[in-house]
């Protein structure tokens, strides 16, 4: 079919023209009559919003608590909670109702965000007592009068909502976080993996780094030098991954064998409980403790 | 870049002896209470009863087993939940060498216990 | 880990209420693995009246202390430990071994229920004689 | 001061793979961004990478395929270079790790994708941008490539010559988020400029929120021109509370779209009587507007998009993360009701005018990835051929950069490729209000490198304690009054009266913008001057976009006019171009190129 030739939206718009142009014409077709009621349910939505914005009661609307804290500013040292009461739509997630509340209430209102689908992991916080994505969050789930938002728990907060990832992202380089074949084909020629194997490791390479399980698990709160879920999983994603060989998994396998690597997991599995990509955690680093058991057996 | 992380003791052999040592004690511990709680009852023990008991060779080598597994078992687990909390350098080395010191204590006076039940001495 | 602001009694205080099972689990194991270890310690200090030169000390001993009601009791709360150490550690022994690991909530239960079951089980026999 | 050879700004796909370039070329390189790297918006991406890996295909049909989805507006040596390159570059993301879905025989599997003459798309499931990204900053962390991540860059340090083509970049300006921070970035080979798309020109868009043009709305201000700002492509079926994309596979595997009245509107009011729901992406998407620009829209606002008559087990089987979005960001249950669907700004083929190489006008400023246009999308993007063009043009920018020696371009930038003087008029003076300050180059005092850096770190200290003092407005509100007229007037549909009404009203909210304070006073992560800076970025991109659009008298690709419902050889084979001309912009065409060194092509009607 062509994109080229469109007749109908044509005669629509000239038709639409001229409905616009001349609104006192006598007969009213039946677009003319669609359009007319769109246009008298805009104008009634419209006067529906306004009176909504005067009269937010509770029935339409959220309270979000949100936690507060500014090092530099004056009254936001002593860290609290701030009350929003946001207009609710079916949808909304508790992104939506933050940034409404940052730009109608508060432009202070601090917090990382950015896809708001899901895959940058900019927004993972503490909502409801648990660690989850702002964005993936539909209010109407939670099941609550009040959505309280908190900072991840266990990290530095640096304002408001915003935490700071640094350990988190040392400990993700620490697993030397980077494919590293023992060995390449030729430059035009890629390598191969069985589709078994390429299954095998899917999960593992979900992760989008949001920090919801390290946030998680009690043991990375006390044990600052555990690499934690997922940089273990980042391990995981390579040491498994058959392409890259044996002599490299080895290495890898040594690096998760320090003392506070795999071993510092008491399997609590609430890291697989928050994880937003459903990545089977505590089940890589068990099958990663085996591993390097194995691999250990093998020089006894 | 082995000898990168060569600082880094593996960790996988206290692991791994962990739950070994885990698989003997739920036969032995189940044991040890069923016939020291159920079937002779706890208030009716006496020097004799134990000694009877203690002097079959082969009751006497899995109450010692039992003894130095639990041990190792024990001061492991809390040697491990230490390192959890995030215990690190000296103090760290300190709390080590204390429960190894409990621990060869424990199992020192326990064998010495274990014989005197003995008709042996 | 240092914080470098105060979040009040969330930070202080844990966030216990919102500990899912696996979290229990822990706790529950880590705290009967102490109490058992320590009990270990005090079982063979107070096996020790057997190195007394009069066999009539340890029976005494333990016939002594069997007499007292808080001893038994505190035996009902040993077996209930140790039950529960053992239940839930077998159940560590296969989230170890990765079998069963979408059950780890359900077996963390039932290994709650059973060792009630069986310290509830095994009250008459730890107090029968005392009491009766 | 912090100095490097080559500074990548922004750490997406392209620049990513700009920064692993100059590495390879021995350069020092840093990526300067504003987002941690694996937050970039290509992560978002889906679908897959375009390439001609089979030997039953040739990089010419790909190319071949490419210059037809343009809508030959395309520039020839840009779709050759990239179809050449393609396959390479997918090779090394493979040797790079990437998990892509794979054959039984182990071999990288390929799919077929609209617009495509052969099977030629490589995924890694439905988050091939996610591996993609994730797979190059693994590299980068390799190669222990410097990274500045949250840093914002606010400005170009540009020497101010007249003639932009005398013009010189010299580094960046950019200001630490964490900390509130100004600090000077020396580039001594080249700025690469890698910011993404432009998607919240809108205020319905599948981008990110941190896709605000700024890249090319810098650029645009130092000197260098836009290309083709009109070309924007929408996609026919995203949510319409936040414009999460639902993939096409939807509609590929047989979903229904219904009006309000129940009607299949596909078939019922003959928008596409062959190809039904599966139509190209233009005209679903504005078959489904013009049912609700007609009254039969669900809520006057979207179309139902139904999948449960596919039955649960294919559903779960094919389309399960479909399931998941629409559950998560809709609160929809797919499996019992229909999904609500409407258009939504997907993506630019326009953007910093440069050339194969990725250079633009000013010595020493590249340009590569969404926020360039080396014309290679012409007036259609294809989908699956954004991706390999960060490669390819995010390669060889890099490359460029850091000193290899590469073959001349055939692309000419700048004002001297002017082939004619534009014809807009627009309602309202376009650009800035009372130019001045930042807006406009100074005296041509300023050339020395060193100097230049100061002088920028001066202007943008002096335009930040401007924003931080007094108060005014909040942005937030200049920022919706733009994307919501843009979405009004700009969209799928465009009269000359609704672009006109865009331009009026991007001229009412640069005055407004004029007010805009930032009222959190804190220097610590303070994103509400962040924000800030970028709705004025915003509003150089919309009205570059509202402009072209005006221009560009014909219905080409993605560019639909009321008034001029065909493609217009005769006179339209030519970019549209926007030079800021310090302040006020000057529209001026120049040539398309039909011909590369390897072939030429002649404008066929786009059919499929
Ligand atoms: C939902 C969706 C699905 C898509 N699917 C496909 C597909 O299947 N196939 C395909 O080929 N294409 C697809 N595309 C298009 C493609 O993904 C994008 O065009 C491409 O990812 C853009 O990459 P980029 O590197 O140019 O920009 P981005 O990935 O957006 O990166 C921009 C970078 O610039 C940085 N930055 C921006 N401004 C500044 C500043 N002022 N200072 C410092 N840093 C800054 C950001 O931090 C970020 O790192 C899709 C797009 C979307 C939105
Ligand atoms: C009878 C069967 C037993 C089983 C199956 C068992 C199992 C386990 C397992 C698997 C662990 C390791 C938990 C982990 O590292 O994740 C553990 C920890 C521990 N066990 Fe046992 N155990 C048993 C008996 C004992 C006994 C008899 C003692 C005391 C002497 C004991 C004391 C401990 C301690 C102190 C810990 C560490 C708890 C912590 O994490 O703080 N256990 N047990
Ligand atoms: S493993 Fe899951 S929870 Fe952890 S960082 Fe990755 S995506 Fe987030
Ligand atoms: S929460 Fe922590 S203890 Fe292990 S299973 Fe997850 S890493
Ligand atoms: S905004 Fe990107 S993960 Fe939520």
């Amino acid at each position: 079919m062509s994109t080229q030739t469109e007749p109908e939206s044509e005669t629509e718009i000239e038709e639409s023209e001229a409905a616009a142009t001349e609104t006192e014409s006598a007969v009213e077709s039946p677009g003319d009559r669609r359009r007319r009621e769109k246009q008298e349910r805009a104008t009634e939505r419209e006067a529906e919003r306004a009176e909504a914005e005067e009269t937010l009661d509770e029935e339409e609307t959220v309270q979000i608590k949100v936690f507060r804290y500014d090092p530099e500013v004056e009254g936001k040292q002593e860290p609290r909670f701030d009350d929003f009461h946001v207009p609710f739509f079916k949808g909304m997630t508790v992104l939506d109702a933050l940034i409404y509340a940052r730009d109608t209430y508060d432009s202070s209102l601090t917090f990382r965000h950015s896809c708001r689908q899901a895959v940058c992991g900019s927004d993972a916080l503490f909502i409801n007592g648990r660690q989850r994505l702002a964005c993936q969050t539909q209010i109407a789930d939670l099941d609550s009068e009040t959505v309280r938002v908190e900072p991840l728990p266990h990290q530095d907060v640096v304002k408001d909502l915003v935490v700071d990832m640094e350990h988190f992202y040392d400990q993700m380089d620490s697993v030397e976080p980077y494919f590293d074949a023992d060995e390449l084909p030729e430059d035009d020629e890629t390598q191969r993996q069985t589709p078994e194997n390429r299954e095998k490791v899917k999960m593992s390479t979900r992760c989008i780094w949001c920090g919801a399980c390290m946030s998680s698990c009690n043991i990375a709160a006390e044990d600052n030098q555990y690499l934690g879920p997922a940089a273990i999983n980042m391990a995981y994603r390579f040491a498994m991954d058959e392409r890259e060989g044996e002599i490299r998994k080895e290495d890898r396998l040594k690096i998760v064998e320090q003392e506070h690597g795999v071993w510092r997991c008491q399997t609590q599995f609430s890291c697989t409980e928050v994880c937003p990509k459903d990545i089977p955690l505590t089940e890589h680093i068990q099958e990663l403790k085996r591993e390097a058991v194995k691999s250990n057996l093998k020089f006894w | 870049m082995a000898e990168h992380y060569s600082s880094f003791q593996r960790g996988g052999t206290r692991w791994l002896l962990q739950r070994v040592t885990a698989v003997f004690l739920i036969g032995v511990l189940a044991f040890h209470f069923f016939l020291l709680h159920f079937v002779n009852h706890a208030s009716e023990i006496t020097f004799m009863g134990t000694q009877a008991r203690m002097s079959q060779f082969g009751y006497f080598a899995t109450m010692w087993l039992f003894l130095v597994t639990a041990t190792f078992h024990g001061v492991n687990g809390v040697y491990n939940a230490l390192i959890n909390q995030g215990l690190e350098g000296t103090r760290k080395n300190a709390v080590k060498w204390l429960l190894v010191l409990a621990s060869l204590l424990l199992i020192a006076q326990g064998t010495r216990v274990a014989i005197a039940m003995t008709n042996l001495v | 880990m240092s914080h470098s602001y105060d979040r009040g009694f969330i930070e202080d205080f844990g966030r216990w209420r919102e500990f899912s099972a696996g979290m229990w689990a822990w706790i529950f194991h880590k705290f009967t693995g102490w109490v058992l270890i320590g009990y270990l310690f005090t079982h063979i200090a107070v096996l020790s009246t057997a190195t007394a030169s009069d066999p009539a000390v340890y029976t005494d001993t333990l016939q002594g202390l069997e007499a007292l009601v808080i001893v038994r009791f505190l035996e009902v709360g040993l077996l209930a430990v140790a039950v529960f150490h053992i239940l839930n550690g077998v159940r560590l022994l296969f989230v170890d071994l990765g079998v069963g690991l979408e059950a780890q909530d359900r077996s963390f239960y039932a290994s709650l229920v059973l060792t009630g079951a069986i310290t509830v089980a095994s009250v008459p026999t730890f107090i029968g004689g005392v009491l009766a | 001061m912090y100095e490097h050879d080559v500074i990548v700004v922004g750490a997406g796909g392209a620049g990513l793979r700009a920064a692993i370039a100059a590495h390879e070329e021995g350069a020092d390189v840093a990526l300067v961004t504003k987002l941690h790297p694996v937050r970039s918006h290509t992560g978002a991406a889906e679908g897959g990478i375009n390439a001609a890996l089979h030997e039953e295909d040739s990089w010419e049909l790909h190319a071949y395929d490419t210059m037809k989805g343009s809508d030959y507006l395309a520039d020839a040596p840009a779709v050759d270079t990239f179809a050449r390159d393609a396959p390479e570059e997918v090779i090394n993301l493979e040797h790079w790790g990437m998990p892509f879905s794979r054959e039984e025989d182990g071999t990288v599997s390929q799919r077929p994708f609209g617009g495509l003459s052969h099977p030629r798309t490589t995924y890694a499931g439905a988050e091939t941008g996610h591996h993609m990204l994730h797979t190059m900053y693994q590299q980068v962390v390799k190669r222990g490539i410097e990274v500045y991540d949250e840093w914002y860059v606010t400005n170009l340090a540009v020497t101010d010559h007249d003639d932009p083509e005398d013009r010189q970049c010299h580094g960046v300006v950019a200001y630490e988020i964490a900390t509130g921070e100004i600090e000077g970035f020396r580039a001594n080979d080249g700025v690469i400029l890698a910011t993404g798309g432009p998607g919240q020109a809108f205020d319905h868009t599948t981008n990110a929120i941190a896709n605000t043009g700024d890249g090319a709305a810098m650029a645009y201000r130092a000197g260098v021109p836009m290309e083709d700002m009109e070309m924007i492509q929408f996609h026919p079926t995203t949510l319409p509370s936040t414009g999460v994309l639902i993939s096409e596979g939807v509609r590929g595997e047989g979903g229904i779209l219904y009006n309000d009245e129940g009607e299949r509107l596909m078939y019922e009011y003959g928008y596409a009587n062959n190809a039904g729901e599966l139509a190209s992406r233009d005209v679903v998407a504005r078959a489904e507007l013009t049912e609700v620009n007609e009254g039969r829209g669900i809520e006057d606002e979207y179309v139902d998009l139904d999948m449960r008559h596919l039955g649960e087990d294919r559903i779960l089987d094919r389309l399960e993360n479909i399931l998941h979005l629409a559950e998560d960001f809709e609160g929809v249950d797919g499996l019992e009701e229909p999904m609500p669907v409407k258009p939504g700004q997907h993506y630019a083929m326009g953007g910093v005018e440069c050339d194969e190489n990725g250079e633009t006008c000013i010595d020493g400023l590249y340009a590569a990835g969404e926020t360039a246009c080396v014309s290679l999308h012409g007036a259609n993007r294809l989908g699956g051929n954004a991706l390999p063009e960060l490669l390819v043009f995010g390669a060889r920018a890099g490359h460029h950069a850091a000193g290899r020696d590469m073959k001349e371009a055939e692309i000419q930038t700048g004002y001297s490729a002017k082939s004619e003087d534009g014809d807009v008029e627009p309602p309202v003076e376009p650009g800035a209000v009372g130019a001045s300050g930042e807006d406009a180059a100074a005296d041509g005092a300023v050339v020395d490198a060193d100097q230049v850096l100061e002088h920028t770190i001066e202007r943008e200290r002096q335009r930040i304690e401007d924003l931080m003092e007094g108060d005014g407005l909040n942005h937030a509100e200049v920022r919706s009054e733009v994307q919501e007229s843009m979405t009004a007037n700009v969209n799928v549909f465009r009269q000359e009266e609704n672009l006109r009404e865009a331009l009026r009203d991007i001229r009412h909210a640069r005055e407004r913008y004029e007010d805009v304070s930032v009222s959190d006073p804190s220097r610590t992560y303070n994103t509400d001057l962040i924000h800030t800076i970028e709705t004025r970025n915003v509003l150089d991109v919309a009205e570059a976009i509202a402009l072209g659009a005006l221009a560009r008298r014909e219905f080409r690709g993605a560019h639909w006019r009321a008034e001029y419902q065909e493609r217009r050889d005769e006179d339209w084979i030519k970019h549209t171009m926007l030079a800021w001309n310090d302040g006020t912009p000057e529209l001026y065409y120049k040539p398309v190129l039909l011909e590369s060194q390897w072939k030429e092509y002649e404008p066929k009607e786009r059919s499929y």
